[in-house]
């Protein structure tokens, strides 16, 4: 604290302000609306361990393959089973024992695995390394997210902006076939497709692409419908802007937020999604593997081998964690009212 | 766990509840096509014989009836049985469920299984009328069966469903619903089906008091669950909700081989592959098939892939179905069939020796399979291994996985439309030339196209012209057999057989030649 | 009112229609027939079979006949099971379906509201950060995994509840809570965003400033407003969860419809496929029909019919 | 001193924002008398709200009271527990925002709004808390109340919303009715209705008010004193004739300056230069000298302390200093005295 | 209805018979304009005041041709505007703009200074290069007197009055003759809306513009409006010079909504009494819109109109 100087006759003149002349301030740093997310972005601990989290996972999943020489589909047919083993320590749930007929021994033993041989996730019911299958079906499974969400992305976005422009009646028959779509059943909307089509990644992407922008045209065509009453829009339309250019110019960076948000939704949703279709069998096709299929693969044998479905179905619980948290920091992030 | 008692009603006495893969499409005798169909009718109803474990009894019949006519007709006495309203059994019964089931308006799809009877196929084919079968009510209790040929597995033929009797009134007056729920259904089986519908996934069946022989059915009720999840079954037979557990996994049966309630049983049936000669002219090259027949290792699928729940296949007739009428040696272990098992005995080596020559032989460098197959989890394993290992052995060869429903695989099978194909065949009849004949030129199931006009040959002969004489037609099947064995028309994999689990004071559960179960010998002791 | 209603159900059976002619051509470009045998039948057989299925007559004309059986109820029979009409298979396997539904979703949407008001009110706590992560959780544990669990621990280790089967109320536990996961998890997050909305509003700093304590203003407050939009939410995922969780049916070996529905299509059981396919499609329209009803009824705001776009 | 009724001394309040600690109330001090009305006025932002929201304690999560007493009958409000403050509001002390639009339960009807501070504070059965809210919507001029009470907000227009609202803070005779801009939102009609209505009720059961307002013309209608706030402070305080016509802080001057009156008029507004001070970083001595044309030297080292005019004016601003030059208002200023000295004159003669 | 005292004045927009009905023939149809007419004169200023759901909004929004009038004419410079296409609408809005009244929600949050101020400017082309484009922009702040140095910077940094300012630079930038401002200063600061209003009427002397100023606020309408149109339910019940409507207004309900304005001096409001309006009954029988005295217009029906003559 200063020390207080009483006020001094001196101090008694007048500064003669240059009033016409105020230096103009404003109010902060300059920072773009991105930046201010972004701060508060950063600012949410929450969101960013989880963000760092699924990058982690997501390089993992897309470096990883080429640390790991292990072929995901070498199959070593004697080596079939084996729990989980790291190195030679002794750690409970990685040492490469197993309960088998109510005696606990050592499968790794038993299948004379060659000493100095272990695998970190086990194998499965046909020796093939569990580590290598989960990283690449977690990439596997990112893919299909990520594919998913891009057309999901340039489905939904452009029919919600072109139904919250258009004029009511073409907003009525678009708002129309949304309401037939979604009133059919996913899972006979999938599975039809995919009798028509061939199974694989890429019907699988189609068929989430299918049904999964409903929910993103939702929203953009409400958003829209909100933007288009803002004066800024109708500012730009007196200037004479057409409504073609105001959707690119003043709608598609106000949507932004609502777009990253809902697709931030839309990954999880369809890596389940695909997770589903595996169990009904309809997946991505063998021998490659999806995170979905291995954790369908795991659980038909839940009962005696559980870390077959443990590890997958905790690797996706992560992913979709991440995600999810990740989403929720963004939308906070995204609303100005949140700090 | 303080409630552990209440769930375990199960154990109660002379109740026993078995697992089921399937739920009950029909009870109608005429339209079923299913397995889990054919077991509960064989639990309700009685045809003209009945097997307990591989012995055939007689049932209905008095006895088991000799042919005569050069095997051509059989006169047979009937017991006087009663259906569960009351009703007698009479000949007139097995009358009209015989021409019903030919009738093409009642459009069954096995009625090809009547192929032999007198006047079937005309009928089948709308040329003739049903009541020119060749089956007559001789009297009340006294049948008489013509046949076009003679049919030396007639006996076994017709301890089938679908020659089961029916009663009329019963029938017509159902209608259309006749077989979709239990009311309205007579039974003359050891038991009776109660509240049921179709497509329910638990049924009961209560011991049926008229059944001619109740005083030997040991049990009072059969309590029927329909588990798809295999989990699911072993912790209900964990928690003795289950007395026995049918169709476990590989994995499971693995890991539970030295479980004392484990059991496994051969079925007659055998898995095999075939591909597609029509499609891909270049497969009439026999090396290329023989490679691939060699770069299968039948015991490590077997034994760690199917966890015993297969056994390996070198023929495609099964083993420990038919025996040498003179010898009792089985089909498979006579000495010519030993040798041959050179041709499915895993040689990678060889394979990709054989492979490579046969693609020079047609020219071709590579090759590109989509391999169809059921989408059940052990065909699924099995196809990666199989996918796996014959990329391995035979360079230049690619194969994509497709595995459908069952459905699918049959429609694309019968339609042609694959290129390479995993099939099963389960027996109708416990004969090789149920298996045989699946490989003639010109069969519906003879999918692959794969042609030997002496292997026709020898199928013929001993479906005509050696079908009285035993053991020349023993030999020509054993001919036949080293033939397509020799070209690997088919090739064959494994054997399926059912690892089940069964409590150890249950008994009575041995399969019989048709992969049923006779429930009337089962007890809980 | 009852003018927006007409309108309303004109569209709805419109779409109805649409969707009902939209599968019919759709199974019928579809490849495959049911028969499994067809190549052991006589032509005579399928030619039976064809009249029995009315596959004989031209497409436009079976189109008409299933559209007029449709308006007369009559879904026409199964495939898979001989015979028997899909309306009566619908009708005997819904039971389960609805019942696990029901519970699952009174269940989940109690918890859910009670969890995501707590972390509203609670937000930015590590309250909140738990129940959002055990809210996540459920999203994000497939069910059939969480199936496993809970039938593994629950059932077969501990004894709790039933492993398996549809034997009264207590083996409709496990599967209940197997279900329940997904509309907990999400209508809590509904919940949590809405509830964080209407604490933010002027009215009930106003119920604060007129001496409320906190408790009296979410309950007489808060709740009420902001479980109006989770009707809308709450309506259709009711349909989807009570129409059948395959998963889930077929691990607890439920008689439910969700796994007629899968067994239907793996068997070209068209009738039965369509006709399920409406049955689902029906109750969505209704549902949402009846939730924007409600949504009128609930909020007085909303006056139908009047105003705006729909 | 008996007559009074809250006593504000020294109140500190700070915001923590990402950007930095917001110092939004610097030192405020201020009194209520029995039965007054308190009018705040100043600029957006300058403090105006978080001032009365201390007082009933309604304030952002992100809030704290850094310093300061606020006492009402003996007690420190600042140190109730939340229970003790609950039963204080709505009940001693009653508020009503800005908004009617926004600040009524959309979906509870407006009897019940109304009536529920009696049921909360008092064990007053429903169907009496139902008539007596009947009664008072009645006295705020609500037609048909009888009936009207069954109805719920969105059926009432905005100036009905905002009796409603008065009527839910009078229903429970508070002592003191904090109004935080009560008719900003409302046309001029509307906004004089209301103001009359306030005036009325507060004869009739003796309320003090606090008014927050920026709109003079409202400030000159109903205030008896005036509190004039800048940047988070108090910066003069009179009775309402003392600030209209004798005001002696350049901000109350400039405030005046800027509004066009029907009476008084140019052609060119008088307008305060510059933008608001930034309460971040608040500056050291006095915040309003860089928009000033009066400032001098010590303001941007001392903060002013407050000058006495008359026992009731107090103006912080040095220009008051006896050591500070003479300064002479601008002219529209000495306008205002010498109209008023004229109506003085003309009322006493 | 260019009235005797102003026939030498040039028009600058005349509206004449302007309807706007939302929902038209529906149940819920609301006349928000409902048969206006009137002249703005070039150079001078037209206030519009009313109570808030007058149509005052509605009224600048079908000048402007963002809604489509439902009927009536609309003419700018000479030429009907009403019925122009979408397409051909492009022309005139160079020459007319508008000003919003909330300057949060009428500046993209997303987009730079420069960017919103120059919209105009990309739309019309009136932009050489970027330097020019960059200079005009310059130009353009100097003339609300911001900095020009602001240009790279984002709306989110202003004050509400600095926000108004970058509003009047984007309507300025393509040199329009006639700006409507609805409300321009209801959201601003008492302390901000007088330098907001003293831009307006700097850059109107300086540019000849003419202005519809639209404000519920009367006082501030008073002391900028050269004319004053009251809006009431969709009609206007009186237009007159500013003089005029302030010192006698005919209409009851001009005299109810002045009487009401509160003054800011003690002493007056003391004596403040406030004139009712039966809002229940407000329109008669044959009541048009009539010039009562030279250049004073009244609803009212002929007998009353007779009156004043
Ligand atoms: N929750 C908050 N977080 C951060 N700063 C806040 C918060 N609430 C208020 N402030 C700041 O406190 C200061 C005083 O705000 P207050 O609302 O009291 O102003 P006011 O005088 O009521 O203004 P107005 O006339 O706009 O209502 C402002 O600078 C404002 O930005
Ligand atoms: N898009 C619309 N659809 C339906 N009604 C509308 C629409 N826009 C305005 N209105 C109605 O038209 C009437 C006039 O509205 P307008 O916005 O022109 O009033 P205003 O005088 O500008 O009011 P304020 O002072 O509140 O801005 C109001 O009753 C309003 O509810
Ligand atoms: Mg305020
Ligand atoms: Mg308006």
């Amino acid at each position: 604290m200063s020390q207080y100087l009483p006020p001094e006759e001196t101090e008694f003149q007048y500064v003669s302000n240059d009033l016409s002349n105020i230096p103009q301030e404003v109010s902060g740093a300059s920072r773009t609306y991105f930046q201010d997310v972004k701060r508060r972005f950063v600012h949410n601990k929450v969101a960013m361990v989880s963000f760092f989290l699924l990058i982690l996972i997501v390089l993992i999943a897309f470096v990883g393959p080429f640390f790991v020489p292990t072929d995901p589909n070498t199959q070593n047919v004697l080596f079939a089973n084996l729990p989980p083993k790291l190195g030679n320590l002794n750690i409970p749930g990685l040492n490469g024992m197993q309960t088998v007929g109510g005696k606990t021994i050592n499968a790794y033993q038993a299948a004379h695995v060659p000493h100095g041989t272990y695998y970190l996730f086990g194998t499965d019911y046909l020796g093939r390394d569990l580590f290598a299958r989960i990283l690449y079906g977690t990439r596997l499974s990112i893919i299909v997210a990520i594919v998913a969400t891009l057309l999901d992305l340039l489905i939904g976005v452009p029919y919600g902006i072109i139904s919250g422009l258009a004029s009511e009646r073409v907003d009525t028959f678009l708002q129309r076939v949304i309401e037939i779509i979604s009133s059919v059943p996913d899972l006979i909307v999938v599975i039809l497709l995919l009798i028509v089509l061939k199974p694989g990644l890429t019907s699988i992407i189609i068929a989430i692409a299918f049904t999964g922008w409903i929910t993103m045209a939702r929203l953009i065509r409400a958003q829209v419908f909100k933007l288009k009453q803002n004066e800024y829009v109708l500012a730009s339309e007196t200037l004479g802007e057409s409504k073609w250019k105001i959707s690119i110019r003043h709608l598609l960076p106000n949507l932004s937020s609502t777009i990253i948000i809902q697709t931030m939704f839309s990954i999880p949703t369809a890596i389940f999604f695909e997770a589903f279709l595996s169990f009904i069998g309809i997946g991505i096709p063998a021998p490659s593997a999806s995170l979905g299929t291995l954790m369908n693969d795991g659980q038909k044998a839940f009962h005696f081998l559980p870390y077959q479905m443990w590890i997958p179905a905790i690797i996706l619980s992560l992913i979709m964690i991440t995600t999810n948290l990740l989403g929720d920091g963004m939308r906070d992030a995204f609303d100005p009212q949140s700090d | 766990g303080c409630s552990q008692k209440k769930y375990n009603s199960a154990s109660a006495k002379k109740t026993v509840s078995v697992s089921s893969n399937a739920s009950i499409s029909t009870m109608d005798s005429s339209l079923n096509t299913t397995l889990v169909g054919a077991q509960e009718l064989s639990n309700t109803m009685e045809g003209l014989y009945r097997y307990s474990g591989n012995k055939l009894e007689p049932g209905v019949a008095k006895s088991i009836a000799k042919p005569t006519d050069g095997g051509k007709k059989y006169t047979i006495d009937l017991k006087k049985t009663k259906w569960s309203n009351g009703d007698p059994v009479t000949a007139n019964d097995f009358v009209y469920a015989w021409q019903r089931m030919v009738d093409p308006k009642t459009a069954s799809q096995y009625s090809y299984i009547y192929s032999g009877v007198k006047n079937a196929d005309d009928i089948v084919a709308g040329k003739k009328k049903p009541d020119t079968l060749g089956i007559k009510a001789l009297n009340k209790y006294k049948l008489q069966v013509t046949l076009e040929h003679p049919i030396p597995y007639f006996d076994t033929l017709v301890s089938g469903a679908q020659f089961y009797p029916l009663n009329k009134k019963a029938v017509t007056a159902s209608g259309s619903n006749y077989g979709i729920t239990s009311k309205g259904m007579v039974f003359n089986g050891p038991y009776k089906l109660e509240n049921w519908k179709a497509g329910d996934t638990e049924w009961h069946d209560t011991k049926n008091n008229s059944y001619w022989n109740a005083k030997n059915v040991k049990t009072d009720q059969l309590k029927w669950y329909v588990i798809t999840d295999p989990n699911t079954g072993l912790n209900l037979y964990d928690t003795n909700m289950l007395d026995r557990l049918n169709n476990l996994g590989g994995d499971a049966a693995h890991q539970l081989s030295n479980n004392k309630d484990f059991s496994t049983t051969p079925q007659n049936s055998t898995y095999y592959l075939e591909t597609n000669e029509k499609k891909f002219p270049f497969m009439k090259n026999k090396k290329l098939r023989q490679a691939m027949a060699l770069s299968i290792n039948r015991d490590e699928l077997s034994n760690i892939i199917l966890g015993k729940t297969g056994i390996p296949a070198h023929s495609v007739v099964p083993q420990d179905m038919s025996k040498n009428p003179k010898t009792g040696v089985d089909f498979t272990d006579e000495p010519s069939a030993k040798a041959d098992r050179k041709y499915t005995n895993y040689d990678p080596a060889k394979a990709t020796k054989l492979w490579q020559e046969g693609l020079k032989e047609t020219g071709q460098k590579n090759v590109d399979f989509t391999f169809t197959a059921d989408d059940t989890d052990t065909t699924k394993k099995m196809s990666e291994y199989i996918q796996d290992t014959m990329q391995k052995n035979l360079p230049g060869l690619k194969i994509t996985l497709s595995n459908v429903p069952f459905k699918t695989r049959v429609q694309r099978q019968s339609t042609k439309n694959f290129d390479m194909i995993g099939a099963a065949w389960i027996a109708d009849y416990p004969d090789p030339t149920n298996f045989l004949d699946l490989f003639t030129k010109g069969n519906p199931n003879n999918d692959g196209s794969w042609e030997n006009a002496q292997y026709d040959k020898y199928v013929k002969n001993s479906e005509t012209k050696d079908v009285n004489n035993p053991e020349k037609r023993w030999n020509d099947m054993l001919a036949a057999q080293s033939i397509i064995t020799k070209e690997q028309g088919a090739i064959p994999v494994f054997q399926n057989t059912n690892a089940a689990l069964t409590k150890q004071n249950v008994k009575g559960f041995e399969q019989t030649p048709t992969g049923l179960y006779n429930m009337a010998d089962v007890y809980k002791k | 009112m009852t003018k927006y209603i007409l309108k309303r159900l004109f569209y709805l059976v419109l779409t109805l229609l649409i969707i009902a002619s939209i599968t019919f051509f759709m199974m019928k470009g579809l490849p495959g027939t049911p028969y499994t045998n067809q190549n052991k039948m006589s032509p005579t057989q399928l030619a039976a079979l064809n009249q029995k299925y009315g596959f004989n007559k031209p497409l436009f004309e079976q189109y008409l006949m299933y559209m007029n059986n449709l308006v007369h109820g009559d879904l026409g029979t199964s495939f898979q099971f001989n015979n028997e009409p899909v309306t009566q298979l619908i009708g005997d396997h819904i039971g389960p379906s609805m019942q696990l539904g029901l519970q699952a979703m009174i269940l989940g949407s109690l918890l859910g509201i009670v969890f995501g008001s707590i972390a509203a009110i609670k937000k930015n706590t590590w309250i909140d950060s738990l129940t959002t992560i055990v809210s996540i959780l459920g999203l994000s544990i497939p069910s059939f995994v969480l199936a496993v669990l809970l039938q593994y621990y629950l059932g077969y280790k501990l004894h709790w509840f039933p492993v398996a089967l549809w034997h009264g109320f207590s083996s409709s536990i496990l599967p209940t809570l197997a279900l329940a996961a997904f509309p907990l998890a999400s209508i809590a997050r509904y919940m949590r965003t809405e509830m964080v909305d209407v604490l933010n509003s002027d009215y009930i700093e106003l119920a604060k400033a007129k001496g409320d304590a906190s408790w009296q203003v979410i309950v007489k407050h808060a709740l009420r407003n902001s479980l109006i939009p989770i009707i809308t939410v709450v309506g259709p995922m009711a349909v989807t969860i009570m129409t059948g969780s395959m998963v889930v049916e077929s691990i607890f070996s439920i008689p439910g419809i969700g796994d007629q529905f899968v067994q239907s299509i793996l068997t070209n059981d068209y009738p039965t496929i369509m006709g399920l396919t409406l049955f689902y499609s029906f109750l969505m329209v209704v549902v949402i029909l009846i939730v924007d009803i409600l949504y009128g009824i609930i909020d007085p705001r909303i006056r139908l019919g009047k105003g705006g776009k729909a | 001193m008996s007559d009074k009724v809250l006593e504000v001394k020294d109140l500190e309040v700070d915001f923590s924002t990402l950007n930095g600690t917001v110092h939004a109330i610097r030192d405020v001090s201020f009194d209520l008398n029995k039965g007054e009305t308190l009018a705040l006025v100043g600029e957006s932002g300058s403090g105006k709200s978080v001032t009365v929201r201390s007082v009933i304690q309604l304030y952002a999560k992100n809030a704290k009271v850094t310093n300061g007493e606020i006492t009402f009958h003996g007690k420190n409000l600042l140190e109730l527990s939340p229970k003790e403050m609950d039963k204080i509001r709505g009940k001693d002390i009653s508020m009503i925002f800005q908004d009617p639009m926004t600040s009524l339960d959309p979906t509870m009807t407006i009897g019940k709004q109304v009536a529920e501070p009696l049921l909360v504070h008092h064990d007053t059965s429903e169907k009496e808390a139902m008539k007596r809210a009947q009664e008072v919507l009645k006295l705020v001029g609500i037609p048909n109340a009888k009936e009207r009470m069954h109805n719920y907000p969105h059926q009432f227009s905005g100036g009905q919303r905002q009796r409603i609202v008065i009527a839910m803070a009078i229903i429970d005779n508070p002592e003191i009715l904090i109004a935080d801009e009560p008719t900003t939102a409302l046309d001029v009609t509307v906004q004089a209705q209301i103001i009359s209505l306030l005036k009325d009720l507060q004869k009739k059961i003796g309320t003090s008010i606090i008014f927050i307002t920026h709109d003079l013309g409202v400030v000159a209608g109903i205030a008896d004193r005036v509190a004039v706030m800048y940047a988070g402070k108090i910066i003069e305080y009179g009775t309402t004739d003392e600030i209209y016509y004798d005001p002696k802080h350049p901000y109350t001057w400039g405030l005046l300056d800027s509004m066009p009156t029907l009476g008084l008029e140019g052609k060119r507004l008088k307008a305060i230069p510059g933008t608001p001070a930034n309460l971040i970083d608040p500056p050291k001595g006095d915040a309003f000298a860089p928009r000033s044309e009066y400032a001098m030297k010590i303001d941007e080292r001392l903060q002013p302390p407050f000058f006495k005019v008359t026992d009731t004016h107090y103006a912080a601003t040095w220009l008051l200093d006896p050591k500070a030059p003479k300064v002479t208002p601008p002219a529209s200023i000495q306008e205002r005295y010498n109209q008023y000295q004229k109506l003085r004159g003309e009322n006493d003669g | 209805m260019a009235d005797a005292q102003n026939k030498d004045r040039k028009v600058a927009v005349k509206v004449r018979h302007l309807k706007e009905y939302f929902n038209a023939g529906k149940k819920d149809e609301v006349k928000a304009v409902d048969d206006i007419s009137f002249d703005i004169y070039e150079g001078e200023t037209l206030g519009l005041v009313g109570e808030s759901g007058s149509g005052k909004t509605t009224t600048g929004r079908s000048i402007i041709r963002l809604y489509d009038p439902t009927s009536g004419d609309i003419h700018f410079n000479g030429k009907n505007i009403a019925k122009l296409k979408k397409r051909q609408l492009k022309d005139f809005r160079k020459n007319m703009q508008m000003i919003f009244q909330d300057p949060y929600a009428s500046l993209d949050p997303r987009m730079k200074v420069k960017d919103i101020i120059a919209e105009g400017i990309d739309v019309h082309h009136l932009a050489k290069d970027n330097a020019d484009r960059d200079r005009q922009v310059a130009d353009l702040l100097k003339k609300v007197n911001l900095n020009p140095g602001f240009a790279n910077r984002y709306p989110s940094e202003f004050s509400g009055g600095q926000r108004q300012r970058i509003g009047i630079a984007r309507a300025l930038a393509v040199q329009p003759s006639f700006i409507i401002a609805d409300e321009p200063i209801s959201a601003l600061d008492v302390s901000i809306q007088a330098q907001v209003v003293n831009l307006l009427q700097d850059i109107q002397e300086e540019q000849n513009l003419t202005y519809l100023f639209i404000a519920h606020d009367l006082s501030m309408v008073k002391h900028i409006s050269d004319r004053i149109a009251v809006l009431y339910k969709g009609k206007i019940v009186e237009l007159s010079t500013t003089d005029e409507v302030y010192n006698h207004p005919l209409h009851p309900y001009t005299q109810s909504l002045l009487s009401a304005v509160p003054i800011p001096d003690p002493e007056a409001e003391r004596n403040h009494k406030i004139k009712t309006f039966d809002h229940n009954h407000p329109f008669k029988e044959g009541e048009e819109l009539r010039e009562v005295l030279p250049g004073h217009y009244l609803y009212c029906d002929e007998a009353t109109a007779a009156k004043y003559a």
